[in-house]
């Protein structure tokens, strides 16, 4: 038999990359439980099939393209990639009665009480409170916002502004950017830069990030930057020219930075198929179809209620090779639950820090 | 091919459509269907808004998606925001999309042409921009969740597609007859002379900044129509409703079907969004093929599906009739003229 | 019935009309000739509308309209036709002369929407003039052709059809006769004339065919660079020395 | 000051840039009054080339800027045979449809060949300037003198040599253009390329200081589009001028007002003025 | 020098030259004389290549005129000032004059030389040479126009109806302008409606009636042709 696994993403359009590169580690469990001859479903040796749907980035397209996989493919669980795609499927979902496999760290995913939805990465709650706590004790008190515009950058730039101000620290500019889209970040930067922040607050896709370091530093600025989960420190030094540039930026542990045995087994594979560096994207989604599938395993079943019952136990037993995060555990509300740490870049080195 | 298209041209043939859209859940394979057929009707009703302004008025009008966003937006605020009920909000919308539409019609119209075409074009960005950067208002790139859908008085839900496919099907009814008669009345007339040259209209005592700001209006509320029963249906918005290529799109589906043809831009819309479901596994690819075939449509078929099917209609009553006394138009024959010394 | 006084009209530093006074009086044929470039079209724009002057006054029939937007100087009773004929090719006659009833009906977006009585009945009227402007004109039998498909002479019927349509007091017709034959031009001028003996109107025409304006004007006004040089009578215009030094041209041409 | 004068000299790079895009937009618009909505796609076009030829062949970036102006003439050329002149009798909406048809097209192949991730592109001048606190980077002051280069070339070729007279004289006359012996397809394709060209040179000028990807061209053309009617359709001081003022306005307005809301307020300029001059800033007639 | 045999043109379904055949010698005047719409304009522009002729062939000298494009018709030495004359309003007469040397932009010894001649015949253009073309007088603009046909050394010129819209003291000019033209060795084939004053400078002409031939003859002929009389010349 076969089981089909639903996938709804950008693979056209302005963040094809971001889809194709989460379609790629799913692509990678699909390929390695399908080598492996399937998996065993009430005795019936089955084969997993993965059925990918473009939708620009469109959460009504998301949900048209939810409505057909269910339709057609009668699937059990659809992966997206989009906090907007999620919102629209999770208007329907229970009672079309299919998991949504969400991959995105805004908080409300889990918190509206969706009880067929899984929140593959963690909530960047806990990367607000841990760089905040470390800029403030090794940068300065003084804040410059230069995010992103987008929805998601948007969400993070709120939190970390709020907790900034709770812990005592000041906001000096806030000057958000279009990272998609602008011409110029010359004018938003030195906006910024004006009033003398210690510290600086961006991020959006590495690129347009690095751009954004690299002129707040030609420009002048000497402090660190707290840099959100959606860009890869190692990447915004490529653009920013080096990691010099990036000297006392606090961001997410780079995949290549980990150096669990898990995590540089899945990297080596990974490159072997693919031929170049993952990132996080396809790493979570790469271990959550795992889950998906070990879940139905031992259950014998392909109901997503009785897979979102047995998830966690799932994630546990599994293989460590298969999970390159080491996530052992799922809240309540279906978050699976990572150990959050932080990066620093030090003398021109990406060095992992220890969460107080 | 051509007896099969003489067939859907016929009045019998629209009914035989009708019976065919009401029909339509009963015989589709599933829900999908069911959904993207609701989709493409309501993008039909604002295609129908852009074909009164553009196909009778002759006005480009590029902030089309835009009243589009305006009409999602207004709804879902309205219920997610303020707490409004459906029906009350979706006739805020209507009333929202007229208004604007007023205003942005007495600005631009006094422009012409290329000069009104690219005026909205930027109209339609302001209003992308301002969805997107007035989050006090908007929720900004963050969008609107929790949209009402409508509620069907405890006879019907609404929530459920078949319902809401019905639903979408009576606005759409409604939208195609109100546009057939407009075109045949002398209000439509008045449209269509403004299109075929404002001096001479104006010179037969027609008012155009009224009729003009008239069709305007219509035009956007028809947005304003289609944008609350799309944020209906979806019930999740983000400032990409408002993104220019929804307005390609529209005008994709308008050229296809037939500007100014009562037909076309249904047949143009639900083609279209049919075929774009289907070429999904192209992905990136898709525009490559989609591209070039908008080009070779406006070369080779410049009156759509309806117009090329009229025309040729209209040769063959001609055939028919061999006595009659022929000359070509001015138009073919400066045509000509012209690609002899282009040649 | 139509007093022009003083009547200026600047394109920038040009002065396409200038300082013109006239005064035609109904129920006759009025014509303006003069060279090409003279004002002669900028005229009939300041007259019907179009163009503001940038002084002077207008008067029909003792009404100011002179700084009226052409579709109210239109209902107050002036229809036209332009130099270059423009008219909608892809639907017949008929329906392109339904819409020079307009100005007379009042029917709007609720009539359309509740079919009123007032929209019936409106349509109809529209309909029935534009038939009977068609018959006026002899094109009754090409009602429901394609414009498209009518001869060039049909068309500037239409187009005389579609300003009779408007049931004005007095039509503007700018080269009416224009690339059409000489045998289509006599036509033309009994046309002309028809308008004024059957239908009462005032006709003020445009033309560069002398034979014609000689045989057909009542009253002849001669422009030239925007002013007027002459005014008067087919024998007064052909004898008088300016005109013909400056437009019609001396001795041995001069009937040319 | 300096923060100021940093504005400045920000504003002087934008609208150096914005001015060349529209440049080539209002001379093709000029000559056979198409509106190219495609010609954003051609500026990113050139910006990938020359990234292609920078990056993956390794040319020079001069050389690189060289053969990107000429791939995209090339392809500009190819719009005009393949696409606008045989569409140029009907009516003026087909060929507004065509051209988003191109842009689809050339964002859908360029996607195909590299993705539509963002890419890095570097100058070899990656120096910085500093004036006593005001900060050039070498870049920004390359864009600026290049553009004023290609301005005076323009102008110079327009107006002093035979053949760029030409392109005015469409511009003004087709009929007389023919009678004396000018053809007309010569003329549209070389304008085509020019105007190819002019975005290649801007968008190869741009990339350093910025990112090379597919939609890069959505926004600018919008601006060129914003310049061209405030300028008056089909003029090249115009084209200039506007550039000037929407390239200020941008990086005045972004800094002293609001950086969320400046493009707002290039589109808010245009509303306002032609709301009050419905003609645009510089052209004479009304239309 | 110029010969066309049975040479027919079509706007779309309607034929607006029938089976045209004739000759102009090099060094004559010949003149086309027709009513409004009897179709010269549509036979200088089919043998200028603006229109392409359904049937018939267009010889000039050896070279075979019809196919050619327009520019290579001028550049081949048979040019038209046309109806209207077409000017580029904006630019100067100077430049309106340098425009009609396109086709020689190579030779700017020639053009120089050429442009002399052309201000000598026209000398007020001389004092405009910088002002807006737009901004003249209707003669001065037709002398622009015909200076700038000048400019492309035809050997053949054709003007269609130089003196349409000018007064009659202009027009005077324009046809003694003509004949020196002619007299200084071009080519002429002249269409007008102004007919007595054609014919007194003209060999031979020609009549046309729609969009046929139906007449030729020397000068003499033709005036003293009853029927030419009545109908273009007037009692
Ligand atoms: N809208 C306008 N803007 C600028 N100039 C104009 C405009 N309309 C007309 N003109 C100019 O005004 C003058 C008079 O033009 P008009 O069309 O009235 O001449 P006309 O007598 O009708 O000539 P014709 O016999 O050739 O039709 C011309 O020089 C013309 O160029
Ligand atoms: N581009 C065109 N399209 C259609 N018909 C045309 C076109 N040009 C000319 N005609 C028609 O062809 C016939 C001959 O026109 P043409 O202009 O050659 O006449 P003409 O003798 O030059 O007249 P005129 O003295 O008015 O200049 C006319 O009936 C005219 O209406
Ligand atoms: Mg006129
Ligand atoms: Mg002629």
């Amino acid at each position: 038999g076969e089981v089909n696994i639903g996938f709804t993403g950008p693979l056209s359009g302005g963040a094809a990359l971001y889809g194709e590169n989460t379609l790629s580690g799913l692509r990678m469990a699909v390929a390695e439980i399908n080598a492996a001859g399937g998996f065993d479903l009430n005795g019936e040796k089955t084969t997993v099939n993965l059925v990918p749907l473009d939708d620009r980035y469109s959460p009504a397209q998301a949900a048209t393209n939810a409505k057909r996989l269910k339709q057609e493919s009668n699937v059990s669980a659809v992966f997206v990639p989009h906090s907007g795609g999620i919102f629209a499927l999770q208007d329907f979902n229970e009672k079309d009665n299919f998991l949504v496999m969400a991959y995105s760290s805004v908080p409300s995913i889990t918190e509206k009480g969706n009880s067929l939805t899984l929140r593959i990465p963690p909530t960047f709650d806990g990367y607000v409170r841990a760089f905040t706590d470390y800029a403030l004790e090794h940068e300065g008190k003084k804040l410059g916002m230069g995010g992103a515009t987008h929805e998601y950058a948007k969400i993070w730039g709120a939190m970390i502004k709020k907790e900034w101000e709770s812990k005592g620290g000041e906001v000096v500019s806030d000057n958000p950017m279009d990272y998609n889209k602008s011409a110029d970040f010359f004018t938003g930067v030195s906006r910024i830069i004006s009033e003398s922040p210690d510290v600086m607050f961006v991020g959006g896709a590495s690129e347009p990030t690095g751009l954004v370091v690299q002129q707040a530093r030609q420009m002048g600025f000497q402090g660190g930057f707290i840099v959100m989960d959606q860009a890869k420190i190692d990447e915004v030094a490529q653009v920013a020219g080096g990691l010099d540039m990036v000297e006392g930026a606090i961001g997410v542990v780079p995949l290549s930075v980990y150096d669990t045995p898990a995590a540089k087994d899945f990297i080596k594979r990974y490159k072997a198929e693919y031929d170049k560096m993952p990132g996080s994207e396809a790493a979570y989604n790469y271990l959550a179809l795992h889950a998906l599938v070990e879940a139905m395993d031992a259950t014998e079943s392909t109901d997503p209620k009785t897979i979102r019952a047995a998830i966690g136990d799932a994630l546990k037993n599994m293989d460590t090779r298969k999970n390159p995060y080491e996530v052992t555990e799922v809240t309540e509300n279906g978050g699976f639950v990572t150990e959050t740490t932080l990066a620093v870049v030090k003398d021109g080195e990406i060095v992992r820090e220890e969460i107080k | 091919m051509f007896k099969v298209a003489s067939l859907l041209m016929t009045p019998a043939a629209k009914y035989l459509m009708l019976a065919f859209a009401i029909l339509f859940p009963l015989v589709a394979a599933n829900e999908y269907q069911v959904y993207v057929m609701a989709t493409a009707f309501v993008w039909a009703i604002a295609v129908y808004g852009l074909n009164i302004i553009t196909g009778f008025c002759g006005q480009l009008n590029l902030a089309h998606g835009g009243f589009f966003a305006i009409g999602a937006y207004t709804l879902g605020l309205l219920t997610a925001d303020y707490g409004w009920s459906f029906w009350p909000a979706f006739l805020g919308a209507l009333v929202m999309t007229a208004v604007l539409g007023f205003l942005v019609g007495i600005v631009s119209l006094r422009l012409k042409e290329h000069y009104f075409a690219i005026f909205t074009l930027c109209v339609g960005f302001i209003i992308y921009l301002l969805i997107d950067k007035w989050e006090e208002l908007t929720h900004g790139a963050i969008g609107v969740r929790d949209i009402a859908a409508p509620y069907g008085f405890g006879l019907v839900d609404f929530t459920d597609t078949t319902p809401f496919y019905y639903l979408v099907l009576a606005f759409l009814v409604f939208a195609i007859w109100f546009m057939g008669r407009l075109s045949k009345s002398l209000l439509g007339r008045t449209f269509i002379a403004i299109r075929n040259g404002d001096e001479l209209a104006q010179s037969l005592g027609i008012n155009l900044m009224r009729n003009k700001v008239l069709a305007f209006v219509l035009s956007t509320t028809y947005a304003g129509l289609a944008g609350a029963l799309y944020a209906g249906m979806v019930r999740f918005i983000g400032p990409e409703e408002a993104n220019i290529n929804h307005t390609f799109d529209m005008i994709t589906y308008l050229l296809v079907g037939g500007i100014g043809t009562i037909m076309g831009p249904l047949l143009g819309t639900v083609g279209i969004v049919w075929i774009t479901q289907s070429l999904q596994f192209l992905e990136e690819y898709r525009m490559i093929i989609f591209g070039p075939l908008l080009v070779l449509l406006v070369i080779f078929f410049p009156r759509g599906i309806t117009g090329s099917f009229l025309t040729w209609m209209h040769r063959k009553s001609q055939a028919l009739a061999p006595t009659k006394k022929r000359q070509e138009n001015k138009v073919n024959t400066a045509q000509n003229r012209e690609a002899e010394s282009n040649a | 019935m139509l007093k022009v006084e003083n009547v200026t009209k600047m394109f920038g530093g040009l002065a396409a009309v200038s300082d013109v006074s006239v005064e035609f009086e109904a129920g006759r044929i009025n014509a303006i000739i003069g060279p090409n470039g003279a004002g002669k079209s900028t005229f009939f724009n300041l007259i019907s509308g179009l163009h503001q002057p940038t002084s002077g006054r207008i008067l029909l029939d003792g009404v100011d309209v002179t700084n009226l937007p052409s579709d109210r100087v239109a209902r107050l009773g002036v229809g036209r036709t332009f130099q270059t004929t423009n008219l909608f090719e892809q639907a017949t006659v008929l329906d392109n002369l339904i819409v020079g009833h307009r100005l007379r009906t009042k029917s709007g977006l609720w009539d359309v929407l509740i079919n009123s009585k007032r929209l019936q009945r409106e349509e109809k009227a529209a309909r029935d003039k534009a038939m009977e402007a068609l018959e006026f004109v002899g094109l009754a039998h090409v009602a429901g052709q394609f414009i498209a498909d009518i001869t060039q002479e049909e068309r500037k019927r239409v187009a005389f059809a579609l300003a009779l349509a408007t049931d004005p007091k007095i039509v503007l017709l700018d080269e009416p006769a224009a690339g059409v034959n000489p045998e289509e031009t006599v036509g033309f001028a009994a046309l002309m004339r028809k308008m004024v003996d059957e239908k009462g109107l005032t006709v003020c025409l445009i033309e560069h065919k002398m034979d014609m304006i000689m045989s057909l004007a009542d009253k002849i006004m001669v422009l030239d660079h925007g002013e007027k040089i002459a005014e008067g009578t087919p024998e007064e215009v052909r004898n008088n020395p300016v005109v013909i030094e400056a437009y019609l041209g001396g001795d041995e041409d001069a009937a040319a | 000051m300096s923060l100021f004068l940093q504005q400045i000299i920000n504003g002087l790079t934008l609208g150096s840039i914005y001015g060349l895009v529209a440049l080539g937009l209002t001379l093709v618009y000029g000559i056979l009054h198409i509106p190219n909505f495609a010609h954003g796609a051609l500026y990113m076009v050139g910006a990938f080339m020359s990234y292609f030829f920078m990056v993956d062949l390794g040319a020079h970036y001069w050389i690189a800027m060289a053969g990107s102006a000429a791939v995209v003439a090339v392809l500009a050329i190819l719009c005009e045979r393949l696409v606008f002149h045989p569409l140029r009798h009907s009516p003026p909406i087909h060929d507004k449809i065509a051209a988003i048809g191109i842009l689809l097209f050339l964002e859908a192949v360029v996607q195909m060949f590299w993705g539509s991730d963002f890419r890095r592109m570097s100058s070899p001048f990656t120096g910085i300037m500093n004036f006593d606190g005001l900060i050039i980077p070498e870049q920004r002051l390359l864009i600026i003198a290049g553009a004023f280069v290609l301005v005076v070339a323009l102008q110079l070729f327009l107006r002093k040599t035979m053949t760029g007279a030409t392109i005015i004289a469409m511009a003004q006359s087709r009929e007389g253009a023919f009678l004396v012996g000018i053809d007309a397809n010569r003329v549209a394709m070389m304008t085509f390329a020019i105007s190819g060209m002019l975005a290649a040179f801007a968008a190869t000028l741009y990339a350093p200081i910025n990112l090379v990807y597919p939609a890069m061209g959505h926004l600018v053309i919008m601006k060129a589009f914003v310049i061209i009617i405030l300028g008056g359709m089909g003029s090249v001081p115009g084209a200039i001028a506007g550039g000037m003022i929407i390239g200020f306005a941008e990086a005045l307005g972004g800094f002293y007002i609001s950086t969320s809301y400046k493009d707002i307020i290039a589109f808010g300029l245009l509303v306002l003025i032609l709301s009050v001059r419905p003609q645009g800033l510089f052209a004479k007639g009304a239309h | 020098m110029l010969q066309l045999n049975h040479v027919d043109v079509c706007y779309g379904s309607f034929k607006a030259l029938t089976d045209i055949s004739m000759t102009v010698d090099a060094g004559e005047l010949v003149v086309l004389l027709g009513a409004n719409g009897a179709g010269k304009s549509s036979l200088f522009n089919a043998i200028s290549g603006l229109v392409k002729p359904t049937a018939g062939e267009i010889q000039f000298e050896d070279k075979q005129l019809n196919g050619m494009k327009a520019s290579a018709v001028v550049a081949s030495g048979v040019v038209q000032c046309a109806e209207g004359r077409k000017l580029f309003p904006q630019m100067s007469v100077m430049q309106n004059l340098m425009m009609g040397a396109y086709v020689h932009r190579r030779d700017r010894q020639g053009n120089r030389k050429r442009l002399n001649e052309v201000l000598e015949l026209f000398p007020i253009l001389a004092d405009k040479a910088d002002e807006p073309a737009g901004s003249l007088s209707g003669g001065q603009q037709q002398m622009v126009a015909i200076g700038r046909a000048m400019m492309s050394r035809p050997r053949l010129l054709m003007l269609d109806e130089p003196s349409l819209g000018l007064a009659p003291l202009v027009v005077k000019q324009v046809f003694e302008t003509v004949k020196q033209i002619n007299s200084l060795g071009t080519t002429v084939l002249l269409a007008e409606q102004n007919a007595f004053a054609a014919l007194k400078i003209a060999h031979r002409a020609y009549v046309m009636e729609n969009g046929h031939l139906v007449m030729e003859g020397d000068r003499e002929t033709m005036l003293g042709n009853e029927q030419v009389r009545k109908a273009y010349i007037g009692a």
